[in-house]
């Protein structure tokens, strides 16, 4: 017991410790929702469990069919987006800036990829890569933006990218529908070459959607926790981040590196659009309004502590709560209660202060019983 | 005799210090007493409390003989209680008269300020105490002295009788000093009681009546100053006898390493700080550059070291001109710099000490390959160092810099600004804030590093510093060099004249 | 196929129809909302079960899609065009499931697709508006699209033709809000057109028109004379501004719910027409004005009759591109 | 002459949200608390005003006021977590706004199932009627704009930048509020607590928002649904910096940015400007916040403390 408290006090534990409690108060909260509106809350974890694991625990030991593995190819389907702008948001975050414009990054980003896919010609392997590349382009033009503007007229990156997400839409949907073949509401099909979709993935996981986009999450997750925590670069980023007259002072061109932090991040939300273009629809959409991935990977990156790994998480998450909705309509559960619990999580995440402030007074001092 | 104030037993305790520890203060009324002790002798803190910023853990406080809870500064405003802070507390973009009034604003109908009284008010009080004030000037627009002026009138505007002064000369010239001593002499005349915090002898000699002393967060006592010489206050003090005398062959000056040539530099606000400077460095010989806060000399550290723009004329190190180079080029060159603030720049507080070490090398080899960091390099090195210089801290490399105290945060600055071993090594306010063991320390090693034939420029606003440790004194008003002189040839008083501007033949003329 | 679903022989209980919307919910006051009251009224009436999954955004489409077919209910519907890629995906890998898609075509053999001829429930409004502004000594008549695209074109084309049908010299003032979900400008637009004369205005724009009734009914309030046709269900009802007028002159009634109702129906027969594409139009009232308009005069409806009459029988071919586009 | 007129009177409709909810948001940051929730908090106000409208129409031609404020109310409400995580909890007041903002999406579409089975509210008949003052509706220009045919929401926005200004600047709650967000210390050392300052600007900025929100649902929509508000809070807050943090400046940002929507509605009757696409008068706005950010860049005039939490102890 003391152990346990000992344990929750440590400073050192609270990194995934918060999160972890403002995860459990989400879905806390949640429940609590759903008691009050009649509802009964074991459904919410059954939905969230069968839209991540394929398993539907209320039929294990029934007639009806109790695995379906396409739910599991989708709810990766749903993640790797959300991975990727989490991913973003925390690049941008561990150099001391706040991306809120992954939203206009990642429309950017599949504006790019859908070009590239549809003007260029290439031949497999390489065409998705290249593709790839040019929506990360585009998304890292459209970070460079805000990353330059704060570097040389300080600018608040904050308003620039809330600004530009809205830039971001309109561009995307003229030049959308500029390209040849369009529709008002879509491009026409990328080649298949040029598309990250799979039949294998696909068959194997009982026809899903999923592709071959979860490679690429792989790689830039291993590339983030890489560049930020074994290079030269990333200790500047970091250093800049914590503190930028220090960072000046040792001779680090901060407004450079913030100018490039935001860059990268954009590059990542870009590829998150590309992903959206070449795996998910495999054409080019022209968008109504926002779809909320950069927001949500705010969300993914505040939970994850701006890790690579706790966004990897946060993003499976966050994936696993957006797969779930449907799955929660069939119970006929209204699907807000995911947002409201996504909504919570924040709030409590926000909270960490005070959260970690309970923690500590948990510490029962050597020889006090 | 009554006693405005009297506060016993007072235990005040930050995360890991007991900043004040059963400290008990008596001050008469009508009396101007001093409070008097080393850089973080808990002399701020002690105030703090008595103004209701902090509660006390132990400790009771009487007010006119009244038991009293300071819960709060309005508690202490309605006990007639004023405080004025180290650290001006005065919104900048307001006008002096709105920041006296602010928190007690005269009302006029639909719960409207009525700044026509205030401003008579302000009028009022500031002729009849003699604090000359712009009632109608944005405090960004007006001068030190004014804006401690103005935080005076703040004090007085709330009636309070009695007045706390927090180091309220460090920021001014000695003739504005000469102003505040005046000031506080005709406060106490129309019955103010006053308590100023100060760690400079003379003034205190000057003008108060009683001091107490504290040291290390602990009362030591009581003493009345005209029955007390300089010396036995300062030991009281400092707990010893008292030698600031630093111990130091006579310098052997080499050949010149650092010059500065009609350097022209502007502050933040744009203005010019540094008006056409020049200024040779040597080899072997440690020059300071005197003056009163403000002047100049943070823009001229920052404008040699790169991290300001240099608006025109040349920063010439070993015959090269380097002043369009950047920081960067500038460290690689053979600068080395110990920042005026070590936390702001000195130390990233977020990385662990190892990571503090290396800020200015890390893409370096050994510690980088290829852009990778190496990790075992790095350690051994920061161990190293550690070892060297002594640095105390919980866990060695590891600990975060944010824990550190401020005196090992700052040895861990000098040990990786020395080992790189600088041609010019730049030190500004090297000793700020730390207690005298590590101030000794810190001197020996950079007169060690004088003797191996290194250039250093030192920037200290203490002036026994700077006559202790410096070989040759340049001094600085407005921006401009006024005088040069050699440190055994002058004294405080006259460099405190320079300070304010003039020559020094004039200082001679006078004297 | 569709007949290959002996298993799922419908019987009462056991029959489900399962509705996929887009972003828009069942209550979006348009084509969701009326394919859910179609399937609302089959339901009640063969007591069926039904529900429906509301999409959060374009990639739910498929997921939400896939789960109906693998809870194997009995009929799939989505409406809209929107679904057209998704729903041929799902069709593919489900081939023994049963999806309605309203709206566009999707040739599969497990598919119904239903459309409608807009144009011609446009062309007829287009008539009432040309001869209430004709009684009125008004000489201009206005159109609000949701966005500019062919399915909404048709509904210009329809209109304008209908005016000009009446008058040829009557201003046909076109204007795109350039989305479905946004009435504040559809407001300002039709508060623009009023301003610039027009007596009558005709929406195509989901949502954003709902601001363009909403600026009927309060000139309307304020005395002024003017008018809104709805579109896709009888808007009378939202057009009422004081407790009994309407400021709806007309609706052009697209009946998706009837095409919901009807493919339940004869999939509940067993008679799912897989791989057939139903036309609503003027000749089945799949579109249509509505039963009781109590805004439009004898003699207008009289000759909006005689209109429905030339184009059932041929003698009117009705475009489906607007003018400005030929 | 008529265009312009008519161009105006939309633009004063079109801008009383914007400009009411930026107004707000200045009374929140010029306390020292940033506050990217005003879209969240409008959420909340359109909700609850449009629902209080459907239930109270019946019964009194007074229901969208009483909507409005019950709106601004639950605005203000919900604005005190936004107060108390980013004051209390010390959060990041930008991380507090996101969570406000999320939590609106979800909140009021779930209340709105709650209450009405559907994911809006019921489509509300009454509405605010537009109000012609005879006599000043004479006035050459001003009267055609101001005084015929206007909703009096549009005077309320226009009163309330004006006591705005005078709160902000003639009043001893104006200046603490303000020295709030330049200098906490100073003000705390006066006596007056921070804390409390910040809470009351947050709430300010809540209800107005709310307000914004209301007022927003119920001229120009018939009900509320998610997309009601549709980033109207964030060009309220771009409102704000481009209006420099001054009511003035607000006011002028708020109507500049109704104006480029509705002038957008108005270009295809100007022959070149009908060549370009909707798109580019969609985007100008946010183009032109942008431009003007780095043209102002020079001088730093958000208030000095925003953003920081306070600490007594810290300097
Ligand atoms: N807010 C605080 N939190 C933690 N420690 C503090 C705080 N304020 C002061 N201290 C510590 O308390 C001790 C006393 O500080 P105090 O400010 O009272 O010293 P001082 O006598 O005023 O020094 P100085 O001459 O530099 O003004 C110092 O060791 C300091 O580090
Ligand atoms: N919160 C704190 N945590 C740690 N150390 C602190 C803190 N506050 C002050 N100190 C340290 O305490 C010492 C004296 O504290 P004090 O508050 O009196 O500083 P100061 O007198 O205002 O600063 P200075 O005289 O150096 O300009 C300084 O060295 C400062 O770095
Ligand atoms: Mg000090
Ligand atoms: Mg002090």
């Amino acid at each position: 017991m003391n152990k346990l408290r000992n344990f929750l006090a440590n400073e050192a534990n609270h990194s995934f410790l918060i999160p972890i409690i403002a995860i459990a108060l989400g879905f806390l909260a949640g429940s609590v929702i759903m008691i009050f509106s009649g509802l009964n809350p074991i459904d919410l974890f059954t939905s969230f469990i069968r839209a991540v694991t394929g398993i539907n625990l209320p039929n294990l030991f029934t007639a009806g069919s109790a695995f379906n593995a396409r739910y599991f190819g989708e709810f990766f389907v749903y993640s790797i987006p959300l991975i990727l702008t989490g991913l973003s948001v925390s690049f941008a975050f561990r150099t001391g800036l706040f991306n809120i414009g992954g939203e206009g990054q990642v429309m950017i980003g599949a504006l790019a990829a859908s070009y590239a896919g549809l003007m260029l010609s290439l031949p497999p392997v390489i065409f998705p890569v290249v593709v790839l590349l040019a929506g990360a382009t585009g998304g890292a033009f459209w970070g460079f933006i805000p990353g330059i503007l704060k570097a040389k007229f300080r600018v608040h990156e904050v308003v620039v990218t809330i600004m530009l997400n809205y830039t971001a839409l309109y561009v995307s949907n003229y030049y959308i529908r500029a390209l040849p073949e369009s529709s008002s509401t879509r491009t026409a099909d990328l080649p298949a070459r040029a598309t990250l979709q799979s039949d294998f993935l696909s068959s194997i996981t009982n026809n899903s959607r999923l592709h071959w986009g979860f490679l690429v999450v792989i790689v830039c997750a291993v590339l983030f926790y890489f560049i930020i925590n074994k290079t030269t670069f990333g200790y500047e980023l970091k250093s800049v981040g914590f503190n930028p007259l220090a960072s000046e002072y040792a001779g680090m061109k901060v407004q450079r590196n913030a100018a490039l932090s935001m860059t990268i991040a954009g590059a990542l939300s870009g590829l998150a659009g590309a992903i959206l273009v070449v795996g998910t629809f495999g054409y080019g959409r022209v968008l109504g309004s926002f779809e909320n991935y950069g927001f949500d990977g705010i969300a993914v990156a505040l939970v994850g502590g701006s890790t690579a790994l706790g966004s990897v998480l946060a993003g499976l998450l966050f994936g696993g709560l957006k797969a779930s909705q449907t799955i929660m309509q069939i119970s006929r559960i209204p699907r807000d209660i995911a947002i409201i619990i996504i909504a919570i999580i924040i709030v409590f995440v926000a909270m960490k202060y005070p959260i970690k402030q309970a923690l500590i007074k948990l510490k029962v001092e050597e020889g006090e019983q | 005799m009554a006693y405005a104030i009297e506060m016993l037993g007072i235990t005040k305790e930050f995360p890991g210090i007991k900043a004040n520890d059963q400290v008990d203060l008596k001050v008469r009324e009508g009396e101007i007493h001093a409070l008097l002790g080393e850089n973080g002798a808990g002399k701020s803190t002690l105030m703090s409390v008595l103004f209701g910023l902090y509660q006390p853990e132990e400790g009771e406080i009487k007010v006119r003989g009244e038991k009293v809870e300071i819960t709060d500064p309005k508690v202490a405003d309605k006990l007639g209680i004023g405080m004025v802070h180290q650290h001006f507390k005065l919104v900048e973009d307001f006008t002096v008269t709105e920041n006296i009034i602010l928190g007690d604003e005269p009302r006029k109908s639909f719960r409207r300020i009525d700044m026509k009284s205030a401003r008579d008010k302000v009028k009022e009080i500031s002729d009849l105490y003699g604090l000359r004030v712009e009632a109608d000037a944005k405090i960004i627009d007006i001068s030190v002295g004014m804006q401690q002026r103005a935080e005076i009138l703040k004090t007085l505007y709330r009636k309070a009788d009695i007045l706390i002064l927090d180091e309220p000369t460090a920021v001014l010239t000695p003739q504005e000093i000469r102003e505040l001593m005046k000031i506080m002499k005709d406060l106490v005349k129309e019955g103010k009681t006053i308590v100023l915090i100060t760690h400079k002898l003379r003034e205190i000699k000057e003008v108060a009546d009683r001091c107490t002393v504290l040291r290390k967060g602990k009362y030591i006592g009581t003493v009345d100053v005209a029955e007390t010489s300089e010396e036995e206050m300062a030991e009281m003090m400092v707990g010893r006898e008292v030698s600031f005398e630093v111990k130091k062959e006579p310098a052997k000056p080499k050949e010149v390493v650092l010059q500065l040539k009609d350097l022209w530099v502007k502050d933040s606000r744009k203005l010019d700080a540094v008006k056409g400077l020049s200024l040779e460095v040597r080899a072997g010989e440690i020059t300071s550059i005197a003056g009163i806060d403000g002047n100049g000399q943070s823009e001229l550290m920052e404008a040699i070291t790169g991290l300001r723009e240099v608006e025109k004329g040349s920063i010439i190190l070993n015959g090269e001109s380097i002043e369009k180079l950047s920081t960067r080029q500038k460290t690689l060159k053979g600068i080395g710099h110990i920042p005026e603030d070590r936390q702001k720049r000195g130390l990233v507080l977020d990385f662990n000490l190892e990571e503090n070490m290396i800020l200015q090398t890390y893409f370096q080899a050994p510690f980088s390959k290829n852009g990778i960091l190496q990790f075992d390099e790095i350690r051994k090195f920061s161990d190293d160092r550690i070892k060297e210089f002594d640095v105390r801290s919980g866990q060695g490399s590891v600990s975060s810099a944010r824990g550190m105290s401020g005196g090992n945060q700052q040895k861990a600055i000098v040990a990786r600004e020395l080992y790189r071993s600088p041609d010019l090594l730049i030190a500004a306010q090297p000793t700020r804030g730390l207690d005298v063991g590590a101030i000794e320390y810190i001197h020996e090693r950079l007169i060690e590093e004088r003797d191996k034939g290194r250039a250093i420029l030192l920037m200290s606003l203490e002036l026994d510093e700077v006559l202790n440790l410096s070989d040759r004194i340049a001094v600085i008003y407005e921006g401009e060099i006024v005088d040069i002189v050699q440190a055994d040839k002058t004294d405080e008083n006259q460099l405190g004249l320079m300070m304010a501007g003039s020559k020094k033949k004039e200082v001679e003329e006078v004297e | 196929n569709g007949d290959d679903n002996g298993n799922d022989v419908a019987n009462g209980e056991d029959f489900f129809v399962g509705l996929v919307t887009d972003t828009g919910g069942i209550d979006d006051q348009s084509f969701n909302q009326g394919t859910w009251e179609g399937i609302q009224e089959f339901a009640d009436e063969y007591g069926a079960e039904t529900n429906y999954l509301q999409s959060e955004a374009d990639a739910d489409y498929v997921p939400n899609l896939s789960s109906f077919a693998d809870d194997e209910v009995d009929l799939i519907v989505a409406p809209g065009f929107l679904f057209e890629d998704a729903i041929g995906q799902v069709a593919d890998n489900f081939p023994n499931q049963n999806f309605l898609l309203i709206d566009a075509v999707v040739e599969r053999d497990n598919i119904v697709s239903a459309i409608f001829a807009e144009e011609q429930g446009s062309f007829l409004v287009g008539v009432a508006a040309a001869l209430t502004a004709q009684e009125a000594g008004e000489d201009t008549v206005g159109y609000i699209g949701g966005v500019d695209f062919e399915l909404i074109q048709k509904f210009e084309a329809g209109f304008e033709a209908g005016v000009w049908a009446v008058d040829p010299d009557m201003n046909v003032l076109v204007e795109y809000v350039g989305d479905f979900s946004d009435p504040s400008t559809g407001r300002s637009i039709a508060s623009i057109m009023f301003d610039d004369g027009a007596y009558v205005i005709y929406h195509a724009a989901g949502g954003s028109g709902n601001g363009m009734i909403n600026e009927a009914m309060e000139r309307r309030g304020d005395g002024e004379d003017v008018w809104a046709i709805g579109v896709d269900r009888d808007q009378y009802e939202d057009g009422i501004y004081d407790g009994e007028n309407s400021a709806i002159l007309t609706s052009m009634m697209k009946r998706v719910d009837v095409a919901a109702y009807e493919v339940s129906v004869m999939t509940y027969e067993g008679n799912f027409p897989g791989g057939d594409i139903i036309e609503f139009d003027l000749e089945n009232e799949g579109v249509s004005l509505p039963e009781e308009n109590p805004n439009l005069s004898d003699d207008i409806l009289a000759e909006v009759q005689s209109y429905i009459d030339q184009i059932v029988s041929g003698e009117i071919e009705v475009p489906t591109l607007p003018s400005r586009l030929q | 002459m008529d265009l312009i007129y008519s161009m105006l009177a939309l633009t004063l409709v079109f801008s009383t949200p914007i400009v009411i909810t930026s107004l707000g948001g200045m009374f929140s940051e010029r306390s020292g608390i940033v506050n990217i929730g005003l879209e969240g908090l409008m959420m909340f106000g359109g909700f609850t005003a449009a629902t209080f409208l459907v239930y109270l129409q019946p019964y009194t031609s007074f229901a969208p006021w009483i909507a409005i404020l019950l709106g601004a109310l639950v605005g203000g409400l919900v604005s005190l977590i936004h107060a108390y995580l980013s004051i209390h909890a010390k959060a990041d007041q930008i991380i507090s706004g996101v969570a406000i903002n999320m939590l609106a999406t979800g909140v009021t579409i779930y209340m709105a199932q709650v209450i009405f089975g559907q994911q809006r509210t019921q489509s509300f008949s009454l509405s605010f009627q537009r109000y012609t003052f005879h006599g000043l509706s004479e006035i050459p220009f001003i009267g055609e704009i101001l005084f015929t045919r206007v909703y009096l929401t549009v005077h309320l926005a226009i009163i309330l930048v004006v006591v705005s200004w005078f709160v902000l600047y003639k009043t001893p709650f104006g200046l603490r509020l303000r020295a709030a967000g330049e200098h906490p210390h100073a003000l705390d050392s006066m006596g007056v607590s921070v804390f409390k300052m910040r809470y009351i600007g947050v709430f300010i900025s809540g209800i107005f928002a709310g307000l914004g929100g209301g007022i927003l649902v119920l001229t120009q929509d018939i009900q509320y649904t998610v997309m009601s508000i549709g980033g109207t809070g964030f060009i309220a807050l771009a409102a704000l910096i481009f209006g420099r943090w001054k009511p003035i400046g607000v006011l002028g940002a708020g109507l500049f940015f109704g104006f480029s929507r509705i002038f957008a509605l108005y270009s295809s009757r100007f022959e070149i400007l009908a060549q370009l696409p909707n798109e580019f008068f969609f985007a100008l706005p946010y183009v032109l916040t942008i431009v003007a950010l780095v043209a102002f860049s020079r001088q730093s005039v958000a208030p000095k403390a925003v953003g920081k939490p306070y600490d007594k102890g810290g300097r």
